[in-house]
């Protein structure tokens, strides 16, 4: 049999994606015999405009990762949509916005001051921003300009599959490569990966989940490695998060932050959206003993510590929450 | 006046594009290093909680998030007047390390390596990891990726995952190795030491069989006189995780050694229209803009920056290796394309220090990870040198240990004007009478995979 | 704040707890007590059972307001479940205001069976601060992607 | 799904507000929404045919009822698909009556409003699914709190229907207030004679446990499995031992030195007592407060009473004691208290000794009372001129009780007969409201004592104040002459109302029941379920539930009783399906939802990692539901998706 075309790509991301593609190591070779790279900005040559020389559909997967931030972002997901029978979101950023959705707390113009204007050493006493058509000595630049706000990959086209985390975990990878390879095409746009929470691998031990108070990493003075991390107050969010890291922060003694996104949902109960599952989690065991008469202050103080609840529980997936971004009114 | 366009650059971190603008004659007027893309992190970190710095920093760049959680996590330890203890330091170290050899050999083996390795001439699609397996094959091929996958174990150790690691606590570490793990690194540590030799001997064989780097290495097109920077110890040699910065001329003549924190008094950002990335300069000399002038403020940083900013090594074999590389190209070398020579000394440098510490044992082992902290004292200057050069990270802390001013200055962002201008020169060099077949064109990249610059980081 | 509100009426989703709040709403019924038509009703067994989810999505969907009623602290039929919403509330307010939508459009309010008349005073009070707040930022969005 | 939907026009009640044509028209254009009629009462039998046809002729699976609230009628349509063969939980209600019809008046307002509730009714009905009620057996014994007439009666009817009966009273003797009565309006027979047997019945009832001295501290479980735990408080006397001799009384250092609650302060006691003669057990009880030896540790050489009881029954050395026992139903009969007239000052209560409340007036008649039934007052004198002051603490706003206690002007007039009956000489005025003889019999017995000389005056008292000799004056406004009056008295009777005993609060929380803003305790409807609350298998008798007089109470009683023995009869309770069931495919065994349940319904399964939930002790609350992080617990009939496609529905326009 012929081998199959596999394409990876970046958008709005951090390189992370592919550096775990390249530590499949062996596993890469595997893929190697199945599928010819036809399209891997990071370790080959091979430019746009290849690409825009290819037939529609040639390319039977794209592992697409990163988020769609500005127009470049978004006309190479069109254009890779276009050539590739599957397009897979690969990675937190395509799957869910990442880190990079957080930018949805603040807007475009919000976001070019700080970083061309206000930050502590910039010069520029003109005061000019990378604009998206200049002219520089006479010489006509186009530049992509930023979009109004970050989107998922499937905000802006079709997605087959996606492979969550950040990066996605080798294992995951591996075993969606396979079932790919194996050819028994899954359920369109199922996330492939195993669907518990972070909670179902980690070793950690639970004895009793009430929370007196939320606490911060540094609050607390020794962190005890065998015990349940929320338990000692630490927002972890691996109760709301997908499994399949094997319970990579909590192993390290710090908190998940959630990079693998929500499991997947009950088919009864419709968004399983982190934030909303976290905070109504969190809040629900936090200062309940003696609960019947703990004051309204007392219940403010214990939740105090969350002084960043939207960072939080959204860290990886500002642009695919219920309300995807900050409104002003 | 016509343009050409390199779109996207490849084999890089992050995206950039080339785009020379040619006169009627078809010689280059002028050529642009744009980098297309901003994500905001100074915007969006604000008003997050500082504790998570650390991680959110690290995913600027997925092939250099170390140095970014390394150096936030040192930027935290100010914030809250939290020196950390020995011990800590040490696993900070290991991780350091194992990062710094993991980010030298993926760029000398699969993003800027591929072009010294298979040749300027070799076609494009092998011009990459494939065609290195193919040429050397499957058992160096197996000794790449196995002495890479060190460096990315050691940080998985005490970091749970190999990228983006959760590990740095104000004050400390949140894990620490056990014997039996520090174990396993110091054998890592001497494999890695043959192989960094390795690699040195597949380089020096390379350049001297190769007659175009032979001579490209010591071309005009390929050098470009500037200052440089890097991180140095009290010998004024290379330290990648702490000390005070410092800034030579293009003679060699250290022009200002200066605490980290001091950055703001030397180093300035000028921004230019058709380009995301930021354009940091020298301020005492000042930015004349992309021009190759003693009078402008242009550094480099990353391995020939720290060359050129320091004196020797701190161990035995790298320092012999500079040695060499003093009487190939002396100190300072304004050669670009020295970088990957000087790049895999650094690797053997590092993969000393790594054995040096995991023979340490007491160090490594025995003391606390931590110091508690109290209160928020308020800003705080972190930096540290990443594979690519030095990072300095700048934060402003609320009492509520929110974060309410960010500012991040980036090796490839330190790099900027010196990679524009690299790449003008080659362009003018390679692309003259309108010459634009593919391998010239990638000779123009050539100048700048050299820096093995990280776009995802430098706009950020 | 909205500059012209006059013809503005408020979309409020109420959630009531079925032993408390609803039979509240119940009374005011029997009893014929007037009140204002913005809130409408869903009901729920606890005011323990809304789930953050349903906040979101009702603002998500186009509500001006969000109303959570529930048996007075120490009456809940399932014995705790108000004190849960009352620690959610903390938190969910504080990401809407994250989120830029005014935390006065979620509001937790105490109302036996009995308190028909609370409830009604409840009810159009609120209808009157939301009018006071002026459309949800969020209103138009919906009604464009109509 | 093929939803069948039916809007009531109640008559007029929802169609005179609600334009019913116009909201069946827009709801007939739903996808979904196979069939939808109005009809003017979708609960009469022709409204439930209806359904009934259709359901078969249409091969509806899912019903929409826009009527009333689902707390009315929602079991009645249930009724109506399980006739017609469709899962009875395929039904849901839209309430546009009580939440729409009857508190708009802008009909353009209301229909919209309509709309909207039965489109979210609709949305709801496209994503139920079929349930199956489970059954569970029922402890064949009842808890009956409080030991007054009404307790009583409730514990006789129950334990002759074969039932165990556990009644708990806290005073050392059951009988109540009832017991302090001399006789009882309008027949005037003796209230001893007719509750002392009835006492005497429970004592020796076999299938009755009475714990007296004893108080409910806590409850826990469901209708049919009810586990209770009571505190009994030690009397320091061994009931078993104890003759009932009194020796020990006429002995204590403390005879008659001790005012007497029973007598309500108008008489003494010992610190070892029987509340009163006829007490039931007839077991002495030392008081904790005023026995010297449990005071202060020492009583003489050796508490009397020890040296007196032959039978050794002393026993100070006695502890609480908790009694845990399992129950099917419970009865409250926690009873009243009588206003505190002291929160009305200007009637000087507690001031002056021939200042009274009726509750104390009745012991002045009551044989076995402080002035052996001799209408004697303090001084040794006859009252010469009596005046009864009525509504105090009741229909008074001031004190925050505005309604009726509906016995003080009867307990009045039977106090003016009693008092004319003792000394027919005696001047007796009776300053009232409104006279309210609404009972059997009680319009007569007003006029009879009309007749023998006392005397009505129509109008409120506005104060009473003593003269420099010390004569009480009784001053008030004469609503019928229109002119103040003032009248000398030498005792003046308040009629004190009744309120919720101190403890209906406590015991409501306890009990999960509800108060109505009275205080009293809160029936499930108030006339169609006079006697359930809202718990299942608990139920109300007599004055917790509100004033009543004795005939009142006593039937309330018998008919908790009735529906308390239909629990324990039918031996199994149906548990309605709304329970929480966990996903074990999405469970990650955060344990997080095991703390937040009341029920204890939640275990871990260790071996698989995953929650688990007990059907029968899960309430269907769905706090778990909404904080499980992983979205792994659903909760029947009120599932996220069923709730996110009411909430869309609600919005839409």
């Amino acid at each position: 049999m012929s081998k199959g075309k596999i394409a990876f790509y970046w958008a709005g991301s951090c390189g992370g994606c592919e550096v775990s593609i390249v530590d499949l190591d062996e596993m890469l070779f595997e893929v190697l015999e199945h599928f010819d790279i036809v399209f891997w900005p990071c370790a080959m040559d091979i430019k746009y405009s290849n690409v825009e020389d290819m037939d529609d559909e040639e390319i039977d997967v794209c592992f697409f990762n990163g988020c769609i931030r500005n127009e470049e972002n978004q006309a190479i997901a069109e254009l890779l949509r276009k050539k590739s029978k599957i397009m897979i979101a690969f990675g937190s950023c395509s799957h869910l916005g990442g880190i990079p959705g957080l930018g949805n707390l603040s807007t475009k113009e919000e976001i070019l001051e700080q970083v061309y204007k206000k930050s502590k050493s910039i010069y520029n006493e003109e005061g000019i921003y990378p604009s998206n058509s200049v002219d520089d000595h006479g010489n006509e630049i186009e530049i992509p300009s930023l979009r109004e706000h970050v989107d998922a990959l499937d905000d802006v086209v079709e997605v087959d599959y996606y492979i969550p985390g950040c990066p996605p975990p080798a294992d995951v990878i591996k075993t969606a490569l396979l079932t790919l390879i194996s050819g028994n095409i899954p359920p369109r746009s199922e996330v492939l990966a195993p669907n518990r929470t972070v909670c179902h691998e980690c070793k950690k031990e639970k004895r009793d989940i009430a929370v007196k108070e939320i606490k911060r990493v540094y609050q607390l003075d020794d962190i005890d490695p065998n015990r349940c991390l929320l338990e000692q107050g630490l927002l972890c969010m691996g109760p709301a998060t997908r499994e399949g890291c094997g319970a990579a922060c909590p192993s390290a003694n710090m908190p998940c932050t959630g990079c693998m996104g929500p499991p997947s949902a009950d088919p009864q109960s419709e968004n399983c959206e982190q934030g909303a599952r976290m905070i109504s989690a969190i809040a629900s065991i936090t200062d309940v003993v003696d609960e019947k008469n703990s004051e309204e202050e007392e219940i403010k103080a214990a939740l105090d510590e969350l002084r960043d609840p939207v960072g939080i529980m959204y860290m990886y997936s500002m642009p695919k929450s219920i309300l995807k971004r900050r409104r002003r009114e | 006046m016509s343009m050409i366009e390199i779109n996207p650059i490849t084999r890089l971190e992050g995206h950039g594009n080339i785009k020379i603008f040619k006169d009627d004659n078809g010689n280059v007027d002028s050529a642009y290093l744009q980098i297309p893309e901003l994500r905001g992190f100074e915007k969006f970190c604000m008003d997050r909680q500082c504790e998570l710095m650390p991680q959110l920093t690290s995913s600027i760049c997925g092939v250099c998030p170390i140095p970014h959680h390394l150096a936030s996590i040192k930027t935290l330890d100010n914030v809250f007047n939290a020196p950390p203890p020995e011990r800590a330091v040490a696993q900070r170290k290991l991780m350091h390390f194992g990062y710094f050899l993991e980010d030298h050999l993926l760029h000398f083996y699969f993003l800027g390596g591929p072009d010294l390795l298979l040749g300027p001439d070799c076609p494009p699609e092998k011009r990459n990891i494939i065609g290195i397996i193919e040429k050397y094959g499957k058992d160096v091929a197996t000794e790449i990726m196995e002495h890479r996958r060190m460096g990315q174990d050691i940080i998985k150790i005490l970091g749970g995952k190999a990228i983006h690691p959760a590990f740095g606590i104000p004050g400390g570490v949140s894990n620490a190795v056990t014997p039996k793990q520090l174990d396993d690194i110091e054998v890592m540590a001497r494999s890695l030491v043959k192989f960094s030799q390795f690699s040195l001997s597949l380089y020096k064989q390379k350049i001297h069989e190769d007659e175009f780097y032979s001579t490209a290495v010591v071309s005009d097109e390929y050098s470009l006189d500037c200052y440089n920077m890097g991180i140095v110890n009290d010998k004024n040699q290379p330290d990648y995780y702490d000390g005070d910065i410092r800034i030579t001329d293009a003679e060699g003549n250290e022009v200002i050694k200066f605490h980290p924190s001091e950055y703001l008094d030397h180093i300035g950002e000028a921004v230019e229209k058709f380009s995301y990335m930021k354009f940091p300069f020298y301020k005492k000399i000042g930015w004349k803009g992309l021009v190759e002038s003693k009078d402008n403020g242009v550094y480099r940083v990353g391995p020939l920056g720290r060359y050129n900013a320091t004196t020797g090594y701190s161990t035995p074999l790298a320092d012999k290796e500079g040695k060499e590389l003093e009487k190939t190209f002396g100190r300072p070398c304004n050669m670009t394309l020295a970088y990957h020579w000087i790049r895999l000394t650094e690797v053997l440098n590092v993969s000393e220090q790594l054995l040096e510490l995991a023979l340490d044992r007491d160090l490594v082992l025995e003391g606390d990870l931590r110091t508690p902290v109290n209160k928020v004292v308020g800003r705080g200057v972190g930096c540290i040198e990443a594979a690519r050069g030095t990072l300095i990270h700048d934060y402003e802390v609320d009492q509520n240990g929110l974060m309410k001013d960010v500012n991040l200055i980036v090796p490839t962002t330190h790099n900027a004007a010196a990679i524009s201008l690299s790449i003008t020169k080659a362009a003018q060099k390679e692309i003259d009478q309108g010459v634009t077949d593919k391998d010239h064109m990638n000779r123009v990249e050539l100048a700048l995979r050299a820096y093995d610059p990280c776009f995802g980081c430098a706009t950020h | 704040m909205n500059e012209d509100n006059g013809d503005f009426e408020p979309k409020i989703v109420g959630f009531l707890c079925n032993w408390c709040s609803y039979a509240g709403a119940d009374l005011a019924g029997s009893s014929r007590l007037k009140y204002k038509p913005n809130v409408r009703v869903i009901r729920v067994m606890c005011s323990g059972r809304v789930d953050p989810l349903f906040v979101f999505k009702a603002f998500e969907k186009g509500a001006d307001g969000v109303l959570i009623a529930g048996c007075h602290p120490g009456d809940c039929h399932y014995q705790c479940g108000n004190y849960k919403t009352m620690r959610r509330m903390h938190v969910m307010k504080k990401m809407l205001e994250q989120m830029g939508i005014s935390p006065e459009r979620l509001r937790l309010e105490w109302v036996s069976a009995a308190e028909s008349t609370r409830f009604v005073n409840v009810v159009n009070d609120m209808t009157e601060k939301i009018k006071e707040l002026g459309p949800s930022p969020l209103k138009e969005e919906v009604a464009s992607n109509e | 799904m093929r939803v069948g939907v039916y809007v009531c026009h109640c008559g007029i009640n929802i169609a005179k507000t609600v334009d019913v044509e116009r909201v069946v028209k827009e709801i007939s254009k739903l996808p979904n929404v196979v069939v939808c009629r109005d009809y003017h009462y979708m609960c009469s039998d022709p409204g439930q045919e209806l359904i009934k046809k259709d359901i078969n002729r249409y091969e509806l699976n899912s019903i929409v009822i826009a009527a009333c609230s689902p707390r009315m009628h929602f079991k009645t349509f249930q009724s109506a698909l399980k006739s017609a063969k469709l899962n009875p939980y395929m039904l849901e209600m839209a309430n546009i009556r009580e939440h729409c019809s009857w508190v708009h008046d802008d009909v353009e307002a209301a229909t919209q409003k309509a709309i909207a509730l039965v489109k979210s009714s609709v949305a709801k009905a496209s994503h139920l699914e079929p349930l199956v009620e489970n059954d569970s057996p029922v402890v064949p014994a009842a808890l009956v709190i409080g030991g007054g007439i009404a307790g009583i009666q409730s514990a006789l009817d129950i334990a002759n229907a074969g039932y165990k009966v556990f009644l708990v009273e806290k005073e050392p003797s059951i009988g109540g207030h009832m017991a302090q009565f001399d006789k009882t309006f309008p027949t005037l027979d003796c209230a001893a004679c007719i509750l002392t047997p009835k006492m005497v019945d429970v004592s020796r009832h076999e299938n009755i446990k009475l714990l007296t001295y004893s108080e409910v501290e806590d409850i826990s479980g469901f209708v049919g499995n009810f586990h209770v735990k009571v505190k009994k408080k030690p009397r320091y006397v061994n009931e078993n031992k104890c003759v009932a001799c009194g020796d020990c009384a006429t002995e204590c250092r403390l005879a008659n030195r001790i005012v007497s609650e029973f007598d309500e302060g108008l008489g003494k006691r010992s610190a070892i007592y029987v509340p009163f003669p006829q007490a039931v057990p007839l077991k002495y009880t030392i008081d904790p407060d005023n026995c010297l030896f449990l005071t202060r540790g020492k009583c003489g050489k050796s508490p009397k009473c020890v040296d007196v009881c032959d039978a050794n029954a002393i026993e100070f050395d006695q502890k609480e004691k908790i009694e845990e026992f399992d129950v099917g139903t419970i009865i409250v009969a926690t009873g009243y208290d009588s206003f505190d007239a002291a929160e009305k000052p200007e009637f000087m209560f507690g001031k002056v000794p021939n200042i009274i409340n009726g509750l104390q007036y009745e012991r002045f008649f009551a044989p076995n009372g402080p002035t052996g039934g001799e209408l004697v007052m303090p001084d040794g004198s006859v009252p010469k001129n009596v005046v009864f002051v009525s509504c105090v603490g009741s229909r008074d706003k001031k004190v925050g009780n505005p309604y009726c206690s509906r016995i003080c002007c009867m307990y009045s007039t039977k106090q003016a007969h009693l008092t004319k009956e003792r000394s027919p000489d005696t001047d007796v005025t009776v300053f009232y409201c409104d006279v309210r003889a609404f009972g059997k019999g009680y319009e007569e017995f007003y006029e009879r004592v009309q007749g023998e000389g006392v005397k009505y005056r129509r109008g409120l008292v506005s104060e009473i104040y003593q003269d420099d000799e010390g004569k009480l004056h009784v001053r008030a406004e004469d609503s019928l002459l229109g002119e103040p009056v003032d009248i000398v008295a030498d005792l003046v009777v308040l009629a004190t109302g009744v309120v919720p005993k101190d403890t209906t609060k406590s015991l409501a929380q306890k009990l999960h029941i509800s108060n109505s803003p009275d205080g009293f305790l809160l029936e499930a409807h108030p006339k169609l379920r006079p006697v359930d609350t809202v718990t299942d298998g608990i139920f109300l008798a007599g004055c917790a539930q509100g004033p009543k007089d004795i005939p009142d109470t006593v039937a309330q009683a018998g008919a908790a009783a009735a529906h308390a023995i239909d629990v324990l009869a039918k031996g199994k309770i149906t548990i309605e399906p709304y329970n929480a069931v966990v996903n074990p495919d999405l469970c990650g065994g955060c344990r997080i939802c095991e703390m937040l349940c009341p029920f204890d319904a939640h275990h871990y399964n260790e071996q698989e990692g995953v929650m688990e939930i007990n059907d029968t002790l899960c309430k269907g609350c769905g706090v778990c539901g909404a904080a499980c992080p992983a979205g792994a617990i659903a909760l029947n009939l009120f599932r996220n998706k069923q709730i996110i496609s009411q909430i869309e529905a609600i919005l839409d326009e």
